[in-house]
């Protein structure tokens, strides 16, 4: 009994859907609210992205006439408990609701399911703003998943394991993997801000070329759902990254595991805040030629150095 | 620009008529010349002197014709005039000498009803799809 | 009991809608005036933001409406479009001079003459071309009309 | 391959204001655009007939809000030159004034709207920001935030003091540092110039053929400027250089316009030193003598071009105004051939398109 009710806790409430769902609205409020503050403004209230969320749950549903209504309903599901069963194996603080050999390849093709389910999603709601922006989700898709891949493959293979956990762990006795392996956490990282499709990679939802990109004709509730899926997204690929690259001591001192960790946190976040500050979108095409000429080989080197030294 | 050099040899393009410069405030030379004359006064302008700057086309109703303006400018004003009649207004167009030019026929056009002959695309610029009434720049009182 | 949640969740739903105004800018004809001073209130000084307020790209995502302009024959059809695609709850709010009544342009040939001959306005924002500070205050209007 | 069509506007984020384009598209690239604008005719030129020549003023300031200022004053100085009138000079000082901040307020906004469109968001918020020190001079000078209502027939309704000229050119100075680090970023940082350069370009021979005037042709080589050409106001007094470019792209274009910026803070730097005693306006008869006349002003698209003819009465009998977008408009197709979708919106700015403008 206290097992299964343990297990319950830790599935609804921490570090399972409670957790996630706070973190999702807390990431983008700070997230927007940085971005304010660089770009000079005041940014909005703390509370604003739980009204923006209770509020499109309590708007009208409309879908247009040909859009697949049952698909168009399943999809941001789909998309949701792609992200929340990812984020069981991802542990928070040193603590995993469950870990196995091999979670992180689980992790990392769940991670890419709602990629897919967004395709579909402008491919099925009819829209041409919509199409376009499901074919360049695509498109974007092959140009950051390979470098981003191969980038987590590097920790794996120097520690042996390829459980996130047990990653995790073995870094904390030692020093951080983003000390050993600076340009495979570089690679994840610009991988990451391509998957949860941020400024400078926001091609698929560029504003100003194509509206919302898939989620276009999106609206209501079942919007709402997009959007927090794709907040808990950012926030497990957060956690992935800390976990594999960031575990490690820094500075020497014994600090509490989750206030290191937290810490840890809010230094990605924020560096994904500045980096969609900094620079302008680039072109789908610009992108795939900077995944493909530059990221993977990278990615590759990285992989060869790692190989290299493990034999050696 | 030499205005004077341009006069001359727009007086060859139209022999008929005495060509009457009038200049008019602002840098500005008006010149009144007959509609058929005006495509090939225009050759003349373009191949001749290099004056390809069409700044716009004026349209205007008097209430007895159709007076068309072109006003073209290189460092000075050259107007041309011509008069129209206001039953089946047509002119040839300019757009095979200055693309340009397109855009202002297909106003003039739609405002005052103007046909010009040989425009590419002579489809309405600014006038709503389902526009019905007269052209709008045709004085009301003298309506047939 | 189930009065009491109910009337919980109503309360609820007010204050995120209250609190969480999105908009759409249409143009229906105006001069730009008014337009370049609703985008300037999303800017540095005035920041609408903080007020929740955010500027969105597609008519399904928004809950208020926009409009500048005293809507021309062309615009109308579009007008009429963009504001059936929006889903309900839905206001609109009618920025400028010519947006309310016509304006300068009243009696133009192209012109119907003011956002209400197509659809019900919920604020009128006078002004040629209004400040920011007025199109904010029309905002905050609105949003204190929907307690 | 297959190709799809992709309308965009009249309701689009990239348009500020309404006009449609129908692209058929074959990938992401662009085989043939379709143009058509509309949506903003207000059918001014015949209300133009219906007003007298002061209440026109009130509606030509009203074509378009960006350059409101241009408008009435090419709409001014045709009625003065109908009229004979001299103008005094501080009168003509201050309208230049007025030209040049309008000019650089233009520039800044147009900066913000195409590096939005290039999802720099930063820029455009810095840019915006940075635009409101030039609106804060005009409201100082004006009253007015975007129309000023600064020309009046005969002169200007406004003056400026001592205190005033000391308080601008304070402002000028801090927006002058302003516009130069927005330079530094444009010309180094390398995503804004991968989704600029090459994109949107215009040959000298097609901006010659489809008559383009203003930035967009000088960003071509073509050097036209009718503030050095045709000096019409205060410009015969003032020292400053045309900007041009030969790349014939948007980055050019941004260029092109930046640098203006500067040039125009220094032309008002030179107005408010030079800045002659005496009237403000002469007075104006209500009617005007049957005559006609060509106004031309370089408003911040390029050449303005007013036809105006009066037949005795106190109304206009024609008021014909051709606006720089129209010009621009017509290369749009040209532009937009073979360029990929997600450059659409950048090519649309890179014109800097006024709608109200074109459509009047």
């Amino acid at each position: 009994m206290g097992d299964f009710s343990s297990a319950l806790f830790a599935l609804l409430i921490f570090p399972g859907f409670g957790f996630l769902c706070a973190c999702a609205l807390a990431f983008q409020w700070i997230d927007r609210w940085v971005t304010a503050r660089l770009q000079g403004r005041i940014g909005p209230p703390w509370f604003q992205p739980l009204a923006d969320f209770v509020k499109l749950m309590a708007k009208e549903d409309v879908l247009p006439i040909g859009a697949h209504e049952q698909a168009c309903a399943a999809l941001p599901m789909v998309s949701l408990a792609a992200v929340l069963t990812a984020a069981l194996y991802v542990p928070v603080g040193g603590l995993a609701t469950s870990a196995f050999e091999g979670d992180l390849i689980v992790v990392l093709f769940l991670l890419s399911i709602p990629a897919l389910a967004y395709f579909l999603a402008g491919w099925l709601s009819v829209s041409v703003f919509s199409v376009v922006g499901g074919s360049r989700a695509l498109l974007q898709y092959f140009a950051y998943e390979v470098p981003f891949l191969m980038a987590f493959a590097g920790p794996a293979m120097l520690s042996g394991s390829w459980s996130i956990s047990r990653i995790a762990t073995q870094q904390s006795q030692a020093v951080g993997m983003v000390l050993v392996q600076p340009v495979g956490f570089l690679l994840a990282f610009v991988g990451l801000i391509g998957k949860l499709k941020r400024s400078p990679f926001d091609i698929p939802k560029a504003k100003s070329e194509i509206g919302a990109g898939p989620l276009t004709e999106f609206s209501g509730r079942k919007l709402a759902l997009w959007h927090l899926s794709l907040h808990i997204k950012t926030v497990v690929g957060i956690f992935l990254l800390v976990d594999v690259f960031l575990s490690g001591s820094f500075t020497g001192l014994a600090v509490p595991t989750a206030l290191a960790f937290g810490v840890k946190v809010l230094f990605t976040l924020l560096a994904l805040s500045v980096a969609g500050v900094l620079y302008a979108r680039l072109r789908i095409d610009q992108l795939a030629s900077l995944g493909w000429k530059v990221l993977a080989p990278l990615a590759l080197a990285q992989m060869l150095a790692v190989i290299w030294i493990g034999a050696g | 620009m030499n205005i004077e050099l341009m006069l001359e040899s727009l007086r060859e393009t139209s022999p008929t008529e005495a060509l009457e410069p009038q200049a008019v405030p602002i840098d500005e030379t008006f010149v009144t010349l007959p509609p058929d004359c005006i495509h090939a006064a225009v050759q003349v302008l373009v191949e001749c002197f290099d004056l390809r700057h069409l700044s716009a086309i004026t349209g205007e109703d008097t209430g007895d014709e159709i007076v068309l303006l072109y006003h073209f400018w290189d460092r000075h004003g050259l107007t041309l005039r011509t008069p129209l009649p206001r039953q089946n207004a047509r002119i040839t167009t300019l757009t095979d000498l200055i693309p340009g030019a397109a855009f202002y026929e297909r106003e003039v056009s739609e405002m005052l009803g103007v046909a010009f002959d040989g425009h590419p695309n002579p489809r309405t610029l600014v006038l709503p799809d389902d526009w019905a009434g007269e052209p709008p720049l045709l004085r009301p009182e003298k309506r047939q | 009991m189930s009065r009491i949640m109910h009337c919980i969740a109503h309360r609820i739903v007010r204050w995120a809608r209250r609190k969480s105004p999105w908009t759409l800018h249409f143009n229906s004809g105006g001069c730009n005036g008014c337009d370049i001073e609703i985008v300037d209130a999303l800017t540095p000084r005035y920041d609408v933001e903080r007020l929740g307020i955010l500027k969105e790209a597609s008519p399904r995502h928004a809950d208020v409406l926009l409009c500048t302009g005293p809507v021309t024959r062309q615009a109308r059809d579009r007008l009429r479009r963009i504001y059936e695609q929006m889903p309900a709850p839905r206001w609109v709010v009618a920025i400028g001079s010519c947006s309310c009544s016509g304006g300068v342009f009243r009696g133009g040939y192209n012109v119907l003459g003011g956002i209400d001959r197509v659809l019900p306005v919920d604020v009128y924002v006078p002004g040629c071309p209004c400040r920011p500070e007025a199109i904010i205050e029309g905002l905050v209007l609105l949003l204190e009309m929907m307690e | 391959m297959s190709r799809i069509t992709i309308p965009i506007g009249p309701q689009h984020p990239a348009l500020k204001e309404p006009l449609s384009f129908l692209l058929t598209v074959e990938g992401e690239r662009i085989v043939e655009s379709a143009l058509r604008i509309g949506y903003v005719h207000r059918g001014l030129e015949r209300i133009f007939q219906n007003r007298s020549y002061v209440q026109n003023v009130h509606v030509v300031e009203r074509i378009c809000g960006i350059c409101s200022h241009a408008h009435t004053t090419t709409y001014c100085q045709g009625v003065e030159a109908l009229l004979g009138l001299h103008i005094p000079p501080r009168a003509l000082y201050l309208r230049t004034l007025l030209c040049e901040l309008e000019r650089i307020h233009s520039h800044l906004l147009w900066l913000g709207v195409l590096a939005e469109h290039v999802g720099f968001t930063t820029i455009f918020m810095y840019a915006w920001r940075d635009r409101e020190i030039v609106l804060d001079i005009m409201e100082k000078l004006s009253g007015g935030r975007v129309a000023h209502a600064v020309n009046v027939i005969g002169g200007v309704r406004i003056d400026v003091d001592q205190e005033q000229v000391r308080l601008i050119l304070a402002r000028l100075d801090e927006l002058e540092r302003q516009i130069e680090s927005f330079l530094g970023v444009i010309q180094h940082e390398r995503t804004f110039r991968a989704r600029t350069r090459a994109v949107g370009y215009l040959s000298i021979e097609q901006v010659r053929s489809h008559c383009v005037v203003g930035p967009v042709a000088r960003a071509s080589g073509v050097d036209i400027d009718l503030r050095r050409d045709a000096p019409y106001a205060a410009y015969g007094q003032l020292d400053f250089r045309v900007i041009t470019a030969e790349e014939g792209d948007v980055w050019a274009r941004t260029m092109v316009r930046a640098l203006e910026t500067i040039e125009s803070v220094c032309m008002c730097r030179q107005l408010l030193a030079g800045l002659p005693d005496g009237p403000l306006a002469v007075r104006a008869p209500r009617r005007v003598p049957p005559s006609e006349a060509v106004s031309r002003c370089e408003a911040p698209r390029g050449e303005l071009i007013y036809y105006i003819r009066s037949d005795g009465s106190d109304r206009p009998a024609r008021v014909k105004v051709r606006t720089p977008t129209l010009t621009t408009l017509a290369t749009l197709p040209d532009q937009l051939r073979g360029v990929n979708t997600a450059d659409v919106p950048t090519v649309l700015s890179g014109v800097d398109l006024c709608i109200a403008c074109a459509d009047r």
